[in-house]
């Protein structure tokens, strides 16, 4: 039975996505409902299919490409989160997307999306991984390219971007199949030495250019413009860090074993990201395009506590992982109920709204929180353990420890301003008044903020309930001895502490220089050294995709003269050496002597041949 | 005994020569066909003369009136296509059917 | 031996040669009926009577027959026989004795070459014409009941259409 | 039975005269009857051959000691390809425009060539093999005159003078070789040949000319241009389909495998010959402007493939001969019917007067394109695996130089012939050839025929290739010997 439930799992969301995509329905609900309802049905599907284990395995292309499912406590845990985050997107667009242009399409490819996800994760054969995640790659393309018009340039750079990575992906997968002459996940597990060390380096691309992290991150923060809203809660903020980091940590933690140079390179990785992006994500003058800025830098996070390889470190990251979608999608749709009552989600026309829409403000705030680590909530429990697993990498790391520390500093206080600018500003009496947004959106807001308080104050839950059999397999020998988190008064609350009060002190100093709750960043941005990096990040020097295009313009006239040439191969060279030979037919001039006299020579040599090769 | 066969094989090959000499040189078409019945002679010779050399004359023989009759036949068939040609080009030299070209 | 060079050389090659060097046509017909006569003198040398009579009656009477009926044809049109084209002719042809009697003084003289070049290791065999015709060569009669057909049905398509309407 | 060969084309011919006078229709109907029963014995006794004894090896299977007939995978393969041809041919001449009355003496004449090469094939012993080999090419000088117009006459009297020349020098041969043998059948050859000596190679010199001159080698294949483009079009589907091949390559093949055996000399002037063949006759066919001109050069080039792949001296080698001489055999009848019913509908052959027939002509346009890739060695289809055996044949023979030629060769093929479909089918419709329509049903569907033959045989090749084809290497026991 359970095996079914299994198929049933992928399957359903699958055919009703398509379905949704194919049939023509007019009545204005119905597609959200019936979206919203097969969501359910999975969640449903997922928790009564919980701590099992369960292995499908069936021929499909030969040469070891089998179908291979495999359900065990990693997976288990992706996949129900998935289904969570699939039915409150679903929940929350159904009032959303109604009026949107397009958006019949919207909840098939949503269910398509959630229906790939959750065979990526599931997936025990390398290729059927690929074969999921290229499903993904489509679906991206297609919701992004929903959005606007210009919506359509920034899917194509979104799926060129991750299409690039895929490629890595593809390739590394290539190089395993060959060097571990298995393409079962659970099997694989490699040194890093020579031509694996190559494909550890393209499967982490692959994995990090899904998660969204450097330098793949600059399609994010476009498509949180043109994009709708919902995809932006549901990809970038929950599902493709739920994947992309699975994959981080089944490529660090299963399929290699770690040298510490590769495991400098990975957070080094992180460390960047977290820094660039939260300091990008501070002079951002747009709701959403801050919070894209803010998932790329908790991204780094998660990467950093992978990196690791400490215990402690490896499950804070996972479990940041989960916070951060929990916290990051709230706010998405926070940001969403914003946009869909005033219709902006630029923050100079934004302010006030903590009358007008209360219980939005209150989510924002739990959010906001969580993501700054502020003490009870969940974000600070996950950071703490990546801190804590940065320190324990030994003195030698401690640049790690300091950079996660300075973008806690500084998310704290892009949320300080983000939320001051909002809901706290002084507003101009004649903008009309708005009221909260419709229950059906609200819902998902409360009960994620109510899972990020939960995850935070009762973290002992998560973490041995989730978590523990999450990483059972990959880390055996650690976790038995429990995931231990005593929420102590130690010198890391005290440093956070620290952090916070710097972060209210910064905010209050740029408020009373430039008396907007929105300038509270101001004057970082004015600093001098950051002042010319920031333009130079405004003209998208930084962003591979745009320097590529102009180098793209250069191949292309390459190639057209290549094609002008093999043109005048066939078009000039073959005709004109037909006519030269025309000219050689002038032999034939019909003369019968000619002919015999030929053939009368073509006799004599021959009996010459015979003459000379005979030895008389 | 075997001499013989060697003279006779030389006048075949004499026979040959003329035949391909008149063949190649001659312009009127009858005088090609009389070039190859000269080479048609020296085929009868050659057979005869192969057939008494080794003793198998009456085989020799059936195959030479064989030959013969083929190639009365052939210059019958030849023949009538000279005079098509002489009375549709209105000449027998050979100069004059070069019209097939290239 | 003697008497087959004679017949041989006198009797064949020579008219064979005047039949390809002469001008006229009807002369180098004549030749060539001369030279299959001397054929058949040799074939009878040879002890091959019946080759020889088949040779005499076909290869002689027949074909000169049909030689002199097409250049009887073809003469009334061909009249400027003139003397520059018969010159034209010699000039061409003048070369061919010199040929032929060069060519048979190295055969000739070199004959001994071949003269075991010639290996036969088989029997005698005395079966008489007609058993060897009727009894081996079965096949060569079909064959030729064949040709004959050939033949008959060529002249006929070829010359059907006798009217030559054009 | 291996008689009714002959003797059923030879009655076929000969009661034609009757027939015209008690039964009109009948001349019609008698040779398709001839040319079908062929088709059904020959494929019968394939089938029996197959189906019995598991695959064709037909040793010595018939042997008729009175006449001195054999039948075997070789002369089995060749049957098959006379029916097919002829009976294409004379499907396509029902409608041609011939002269009504002579029409039966027309089909006389084709019944004939067909007993010629029937006998041809059949035959045991070089003699009678000359004399089968005479009515063929007596049958076909006459039927390459047949229209009384110039062409014809120029093209039918070049041929015709040069094989006299060649059949000349193959009876002083067999005269030679008789003269050490006692004997003209094959087996009392390969013994006089089996005893060497100069004597041996001079006839050998002699047959080799006659032969390549009859199948248009290149140094003597001055007649095979002129004789294609002149005759009639019925009767060059003929010519070029069986008749060259039969009189020139099958003698050569059997010559070849019968009595002077592979012997290294030989092999290298056949391989030379073959080489030289291919190239030149690809570089001629590529300067023409007249669709039959440059299918007789295509002919010419092709043979020399088939000369090649016997040189090879393989059994494999072999094999690819025989399969390409097949297969040549129908797609070369295919195009020459494609330019036939071209010529019918619009009256020419020349490539700057015709363009654009494909919508016109849909039938003729796909199937000369099958023709022609099939000519040119794309690998559905048969020509492909032919030359494919052909080509590693050489290969592994060790004349690698000689493969690369090959390989040359069918890349100019493929050039020619794309440039005669270019010319010919696709492109914009000349102004005069609006008008035109397809040909009748009747002269189209022997085309289809022939391309659906091509077509099978490339696909359903690994079945051709071991039922068919591997008994005919059961000849070259007979070379062990």
């Amino acid at each position: 039975m359970n095996e079914t439930n299994l198929w049933l799992l992928f399957v359903i969301p699958a055919i009703v996505g398509a379905l949704l995509l194919v049939i023509p329905m007019t009545a204005r609900y119905l597609r959200g409902v019936i979206s919203t309802v097969t969501a359910a049905l999975l969640v449903y599907l997922a928790i009564n299919l919980w701590g099992q284990q369960i292995e499908i395995n069936l021929p499909w292309a030969g040469f070891g490409i089998d179908f291979q499912l495999r359900y065990y406590g990693f997976s288990q845990f992706i996949v129900t989160a998935i289904t969570m985050f699939a039915f409150l997107i679903t929940l929350y667009s159904t009032k959303f997307m109604v009026d949107k242009p397009k958006s019949n399409q919207f909840y098939g490819f949503l269910l398509l999306t959630e229906a790939m996800a959750i065979g990526a994760a599931l997936a025990n054969n390398l290729i059927v991984m690929l074969f999921f995640w290229e499903g993904l790659l489509i679906t991206t393309f297609a919701l992004i390219s929903l959005g606007s018009e210009k919506a359509f340039q920034t899917g194509l750079k979104s799926f060129i971007i991750i299409g690039l990575s895929d490629l890595c992906l593809t390739m590394g997968i290539g190089i395993i199949w060959v060097q571990a002459k298995t393409l079962v996940m659970s099997e694989i597990n490699l040194d890093t030495a020579g031509l694996n060390g190559v494909a550890f380096v393209l499967m982490m691309i692959g994995a990090i250019g899904k998660a969204g992290a450097m330098p793949f991150h600059t399609w994010i923060p476009d498509a949180a413009e043109d994009a709708p809203l919902p995809f932006m809660a549901y990809l970038p903020a929950a599902l493709e860090k739920l994947l992309g980091v699975y994959l981080v940590a089944r490529i660090a933690l299963d399929f290699f074993t770690l040298t510490d140079g590769m495991r400098i390179l990975v957070m080094s990785i992180g460390a960047i990201t977290i820094i660039f992006a939260v300091m990008m994500a501070l002079v951002q003058k747009d709701f959403k395009r801050l919070l894209s800025y803010h998932a790329i830098s908790q991204v780094g996070y998660m990467i950093l506590g992978i990196g690791t390889g400490v215990p402690i470190g490896i499950v804070g990251g996972l479990f940041h992982m989960i916070n951060h979608a929990m916290y990051k999608c709230c706010l998405f749709l926070t940001s969403g109920s914003v946009e869909s009552q005033n219709g902006t989600t630029d923050l100079n026309q934004l302010g006030g709204l903590w009358r007008q829409q209360p219980l939005t403000m209150i989510c924002f705030v739990v959010a906001a929180a969580s993501i700054s680590g502020v003490p009870p909530f969940n974000g600070f429990v996950s950071k703490e353990m990546i801190f804590e697993g940065a320190l324990e990498m030994g003195s030698a790391y401690r640049i790690f420890y300091v950079a996660a520390v300075l973008g806690a500093l500084f998310t704290a206080a892009s949320f300080l301003k983000l939320g001051h600018a909002a809901f706290f500003d002084k507003v101009d009496p004649k903008k009309p008044r708005v009221k909260d947004a419709h229950w059906t959106m609200q819902l998902p807001m409360i009960v994620l903020a109510l899972t990020c308080i939960v995850f935070g104050v009762w973290h002992k839950l998560p973490l041995n309930g989730i978590l523990k059999p999450a990483l059972m397999e990959s880390m055996d020998k650690v976790i038995d001895k429990g995931i231990h988190f005593e929420f102590g008064f130690g010198p890391l609350f005290w440093t956070t502490v620290l952090i916070l009060t710097f972060a209210i002190l910064n905010h209050w100093i740029g408020y009373k220089l430039t008396g907007k709750g929105l300038g509270a960043s101001h004057h970082i941005y004015e600093l001098p050294g950051l002042h010319q990096i920031y333009d130079l990040a405004e003209k998208q020097t930084f962003d591979p995709y745009v320097q590529g295009k102009r180098g793209g313009r250069y191949v292309v006239k390459g190639l057209f003269y290549i094609d002008r040439g093999v043109d005048w191969f066939y078009q000039k060279l073959v005709p004109a050496t037909a006519n030269k030979i025309a000219q050689l037919r002038q032999i034939h001039n019909g003369l019968y002597a000619n002919y015999l006299s030929w053939s009368v020579g073509g006799l004599l040599l021959i009996i010459l041949y015979f003459l000379l090769s005979v030895p008389k | 005994m075997n001499n013989i066969l060697v003279i006779d094989m030389i006048a075949v090959i004499l026979l040959l020569g003329i035949g391909l000499y008149t063949l190649i040189v001659s312009r009127n078409l009858l005088r090609m066909l009389i070039g190859f019945e000269i080479m048609a002679k020296g085929v009868t010779l050659a057979i005869v003369s192969a057939g008494a050399y080794n003793g198998k004359l009456a085989l020799s023989q059936t195959l030479a009136v064989t030959a013969i009759v083929v190639e009365v036949i052939f210059i019958a068939v030849a023949l009538a296509i000279v005079m098509l040609i002489q009375r549709k080009k209105g000449s027998l030299d050979v100069r004059k059917i070069t019209n097939l070209k290239g | 031996m003697e008497l087959h060079m004679v017949l041989l050389i006198a009797v064949t090659l020579i008219p064979m040669i005047i039949a390809a060097f002469a001008a006229e046509l009807i002369k180098s017909v004549i030749a060539l009926l001369v030279g299959s006569v001397g054929l058949t003198l040799v074939l009878f040398n040879l002890n091959a009577p019946i080759a020889g009579i088949f040779e005499l009656s076909v290869g002689a009477g027949l074909i000169a027959v049909l030689f002199i009926l097409s250049v009887s044809l073809t003469r009334p049109l061909a009249k400027e026989e003139s003397a520059e084209r018969k010159r034209q002719h010699y000039r061409r042809f003048y070369v061919l004795p010199i040929i032929i009697l060069f060519l048979g003084l190295i055969l000739y003289l070199n004959k001994d070459f071949w003269i075991n070049a010639f290996p036969f290791t088989g029997a005698q065999e005395s079966a008489s014409f007609g058993e060897v015709l009727w009894g081996r060569r079965g096949l060569d009669l079909i064959g030729q009941i064949g040709i004959i057909l050939v033949g008959v049905f060529g002249v006929i398509v070829l010359f059907r259409r006798g009217k030559m309407n054009e | 039975m291996l008689l009714a060969y002959i003797l059923v084309p030879l009655l076929g011919a000969a009661i034609m005269p009757i027939l015209r006078k008690i039964w009109q229709k009948g001349t019609d109907s008698v040779p398709i009857l001839v040319t079908v029963y062929q088709i059904i014995i020959t494929g019968w006794i394939a089938y029996q051959g197959i189906v019995l004894n598991g695959s064709l090896n037909l040793e010595r299977w018939i042997l008729d000691q009175v006449l001195a007939l054999r039948l075997d995978g070789l002369s089995l393969v060749a049957l098959l390809a006379i029916g097919l041809v002829s009976f294409v041919t004379v499907l396509f001449s029902l409608r041609y425009p011939l002269d009504e009355d002579r029409r039966p003496g027309y089909y006389a004449l084709i019944l004939l060539a067909v007993t010629g090469m029937n006998g041809l094939v059949v035959a045991t012993d070089l003699f009678s093999m000359y004399v089968f080999l005479e009515i063929v090419s007596v049958a076909s000088f006459i039927l390459i005159a047949y229209q009384y117009d110039e062409f014809g006459m120029e093209g039918s009297f070049k041929y015709m003078m040069l094989s006299a020349v060649a059949t000349v020098f193959l009876l002083v041969a067999v005269a030679l070789l008789f003269a050490i043998t006692g004997g003209v059948s094959f087996g009392e050859l390969a013994q006089g040949v089996k005893t060497g000596g100069p004597v041996v190679f001079i006839s050998f010199a002699f047959i080799f000319f006659a032969l390549a001159l009859k199948s248009g080698m290149m140094p003597f294949h001055g007649w095979l241009p002129d004789a294609y483009t002149a005759s009639p079009a019925p009767v060059s589907i003929l010519l070029a389909g069986i008749v060259t091949k039969i009189a020139g390559v099958y003698t050569m093949i059997r010559l070849v495998l019968e009595v002077f055996g592979f012997n290294s000399v030989f092999m290298n002037l056949l391989l030379v010959v073959g080489a030289v063949s291919t190239v030149l006759g690809a570089f001629f066919a590529l300067g023409q402007k007249d669709f039959k001109r440059m299918l007789a050069y295509s002919s010419i080039s092709q043979i020399g493939y088939i000369m090649m792949g016997l040189a090879a001296g393989t059994p494999l080698g072999l094999i690819g001969a025989v399969f390409h001489f097949f297969n040549h055999a129908i797609f070369k009848s295919l195009l020459f019917l494609n330019s036939g019913a071209v010529e019918t509908a619009t009256g020419t052959r020349n490539f700057d007067e015709l363009g654009g027939l494909a919508e016109k002509m849909p039938v003729t346009g796909t199937t000369s394109v099958i023709g022609l890739l099939s000519t040119a060695g794309i690998p559905p289809l048969a020509g492909f695996w032919s030359k494919l055996v052909i080509i590693v044949a050489l290969w592994m023979a060790g004349f690698k130089f000689f493969a690369f030629i090959a390989v040359f060769a069918s890349i100019i093929t493929l050039a020619y012939l794309l440039l005669l479909q270019r010319n010919v089918f696709f492109g914009k419709i000349k102004q005069g050839l609006e008008g035109i329509r397809e040909v009748s049903p009747v002269v189209y569907w022997p085309a289809i025929i022939m391309a659906a033959i091509t077509v099978f045989s490339g696909i359903l090749f690994p079945l051709v290739y071991d039922k068919l084809l591997n008994p005919v290497n059961s000849l070259l026991g007979l070379l062990a010997k």
